[in-house]
């Protein structure tokens, strides 16, 4: 486990568990944030363009 | 001579007018016509500079007005549907204000134009405490002392009386006699011969 | 240079006539002074102590409480697109417009500042650098300040998205200012914030007009 | 104000063209920031050694160090592609800058939080006003500033267009906000400890720290095309090629 000699040891951090993963815990939620929204606004743009195009085929 | 090719002009994904060429020679009045939100004023305001959401080409002497946009606007006047006169300057203050901005409003003296649109007496007190009709005029003393080839009004009779309008119609008649151009915005029928007058209606173009 | 002087003689004349534009940040700057002592504490000792950067912070807020209205008139009355289809340089009418706003807002704050100072016990030997570092400070938040106004004068909700884009850019000046009165107090010599304030006042000079040009014509085209 | 530039400049003017070679790029750059994340963070976690001073709590580096490079080079990527859509007249270069407002506004947040984290250990308080910290929380409200110009204006070519002179001149005021920060930093705090400028930082742990800043590039890269993307058919919706593109969606 490379500079620590357990996995226990590892998850501790030398007591400073709750600053580090903390810190990683945050980076990884803004990380999935930003995916999720991208995600959202693709999901937004083809919906409505699905939308719209089933209105015209309604009017032709 | 004032030239306009395949203009076309978009607004909030509706087509205002598209394709639209014409040319307006010294001595021409171009009188467009159309119903409100046709475009009227999106158009005048296209051939002022004042707005870039357009494609196409507008020239002034065979130069795109772009390439030399002070020394076109050192030939243009331009009287919009706001007055541009400040409520707390007098007519003089206004008008001598103007004259520093626009050099060509140069034609005479200003009591003489103030006398013309029958405000002699007021040139004295604020524009806020004169009626709509007046301060309309304020901003008409401009067309006495231009003396600009291109004119670009838009609406500029409004507010005005019947006596006011055949004045304002003589004096644009007097400005394409002297070899100007006038590219103007209202519902007013010129007392003119075709030759003079050419007009451009933005409904039935839309409709061809 | 008489098209110049003809700006600042309007728009001074302006400003006279409405006399409201010019008290009215001025009382606000007054009333947000006198709300710290209630705030805080009346003492002279806590008062003294904070007055440098209390009097900066309030100067600050009034000259953007007096931004909105910069442009915003002469856009609604049509008298900003007439400057733009005249031949004159939209350039230098942006100084014109600023250096009167400034006469009206900045140097009427320095010469009223210390009244405030002494309602806030700064000490005596600060007043110099409180007067001189506004007044060579003032004139980069007009002239920053008009970047935002101009930017947001054709929007109908300008006034909070005005501070909102130029708070930020005011901190250096802010830090500064601020800075010059808490060396005035300290009796350390002041010249090297003066020269900084005078050099942001030079740097904006050379390069806000333009911006404020760019916003005013992408403003009137929109 | 004309320059001539070389053909695929102009290529890349073209909405059509940027999409189809964003689209070929993007799993490109998902797989290097995928691998290249993994891998620094394995790194700096298990295998970089502890600081002698800090102990374990400078692990946070790792990510907040390239977080506040990202947010500072995306400010300046995004004044620059504000700046050639307004000399070029260049839709896409303003669509790059206003995909890459919000990203960069979401590193400032990263940086911001875990800085704040690790001033806890550091300093014992959650919040110091420490120079970087501070210069870091006005670049989050220029961000700010940025995105509700965005969202002001109902005409998006004019909300282009005003977006990129504020960013122009915030991106001339961040030198100057950074140094009066560090100044007025100075004069009320001195000499204190700082987090990240070490003395000499060994090989062990800055090689890890760079693979994480270039992963860190790969996944801005991703988003940044991916959003660009999005945005690109929003405002090309009236277009043969969008519609070409929602025809074969559904």
């Amino acid at each position: 486990m490379g500079y620590f000699n357990s996995f226990s040891e590892f998850l501790d951090m030398g007591g400073h568990a709750l600053y580090v993963w903390l810190s990683y815990a945050i980076t990884l939620a803004v990380f999935i944030l930003n995916l999720l929204f991208i995600w959202l606004k693709k999901r937004a743009f083809f919906s409505l363009a699905k939308r719209q195009t089933k209105r015209e085929q309604r009017n032709l | 001579m004032f030239t306009v090719n395949n203009l076309s002009c978009e607004r909030d994904d509706r087509i205002l007018f598209s394709k639209l060429s014409f040319t307006v020679q010294a001595g021409e009045i171009l009188q467009v016509e159309g119903q409100n939100g046709s475009g009227k004023t999106s158009l005048l305001r296209i051939l002022c500079g004042l707005s870039n959401n357009f494609e196409g080409e507008i020239t002034w002497h065979g130069n795109p007005i772009q390439s030399d946009f002070a020394a076109y606007c050192q030939q243009l006047l331009y009287v919009g549907h706001h007055a541009g006169v400040k409520a707390a300057l007098t007519a003089e203050e206004n008008i001598r204000w103007m004259q520093k901005l626009h050099p060509l409003l140069n034609k005479g003296s200003i009591h003489e134009a103030l006398k013309q649109v029958g405000l002699l007496g007021y040139e004295d007190v604020p524009c806020y405490t004169l009626s709509a009709g007046q301060q309309r005029r304020v901003s008409l003393t401009r067309l006495y002392l231009s003396s600009h080839p291109l004119w670009i009004l838009d609406e500029p009779f409004t507010a005005l009386d019947k006596k006011g309008v055949a004045e304002k119609e003589q004096l644009i008649v007097r400005h394409i006699q002297n070899g100007g151009l006038c590219i103007l915005t209202t519902h007013h029928d010129f007392d003119l011969s075709d030759a003079h007058i050419r007009r451009l209606n933005l409904d039935q173009l839309n409709i061809a | 240079m008489s098209f110049f002087s003809a700006i600042l003689h309007r728009d001074l004349l302006l400003a006279l006539r409405n006399r409201n534009e010019i008290i009215n940040p001025l009382a606000f700057f007054m009333i947000v002074i006198a709300l710290f002592p209630l705030a805080v504490s009346p003492e002279a000792t806590v008062l003294s102590k904070i007055a440098p950067g209390i009097i900066w912070v309030a100067a600050l807020l009034a000259t953007l409480l007096s931004l909105d209205s910069l442009f915003k008139n002469d856009f609604e009355d049509g008298s900003l697109e007439q400057l733009l289809v005249s031949p004159q340089s939209l350039v230098l009418l942006t100084i014109g417009k600023v250096l009167s706003h400034w006469l009206m807002s900045g140097f009427l704050l320095a010469l009223l500042s210390p009244l405030l100072a002494i309602m806030l016990f700064l000490p005596t030997q600060a007043f110099g650098a409180l007067v001189g570092s506004l007044l060579l400070g003032t004139p980069t938040l007009s002239l920053i300040g008009a970047i935002g106004a101009a930017l947001t004068v054709g929007l109908r909700k300008g006034g909070v998205l005005i501070s909102l884009l130029v708070l930020p850019l005011y901190i250096p000046v802010l830090i500064f200012g601020a800075g010059a009165v808490q060396a005035g107090v300290m009796g350390v010599p002041i010249a090297g914030y003066m020269a900084l304030l005078g050099a942001m006042m030079v740097f904006s000079l050379m390069f806000a007009p333009f911006a404020i040009a760019a916003a005013l014509k992408l403003s009137i085209r929109n | 104000m004309k320059i001539n530039m070389p053909r695929w400049f102009y290529q890349l003017a073209s909405p059509k063209w940027s999409y189809d070679i964003m689209g070929m790029l993007l799993p490109w750059f998902a797989v290097a920031a995928g691998l290249l994340l993994t891998a620094g963070i394995i790194w700096g976690l298990m295998f970089a050694p502890p600081d002698y001073q800090q102990g374990n709590s400078y692990r946070i580096i790792f990510i907040h160090v390239p977080s506040a490079i990202l947010a500072q080079s995306c400010f300046m990527l995004m004044a620059v592609a504000g700046l050639i859509g307004m000399v070029w007249k260049m839709k896409v270069a303003h669509i790059v800058a206003k995909s890459a407002a919000p990203i960069g506004a979401s590193m400032t947040v990263i940086a911001l939080a875990t800085g704040a984290i690790w001033g806890k250990p550091t300093w014992g308080a959650w919040w110091v006003w420490d120079a970087r910290l501070t210069s870091m929380l006005i670049l989050l409200f220029l961000y700010m500033g940025i995105m509700a110009l965005y969202s002001a204006f109902e005409n998006k070519a004019s909300g282009d267009q005003a977006a990129a002179i504020l960013a122009l001149v915030g991106l001339v005021n961040i030198p100057i906000i950074k140094y009066s920060v560090e100044w007025w930093n100075t004069l009320h705090q001195p000499a204190t400890f700082t987090l990240t400028k070490k003395p000499a930082m060994p090989p062990e742990m800055w090689l890890p720290l760079l693979v994480m800043v270039l992963g860190y590039y790969c996944f801005f890269g991703f988003l940044l095309m991916a959003r660009t993307r999005i945005e690109l058919l929003e405002r090309e919706n009236k277009s043969g090629w969008v519609t070409t593109i929602i025809n074969e969606q559904l």
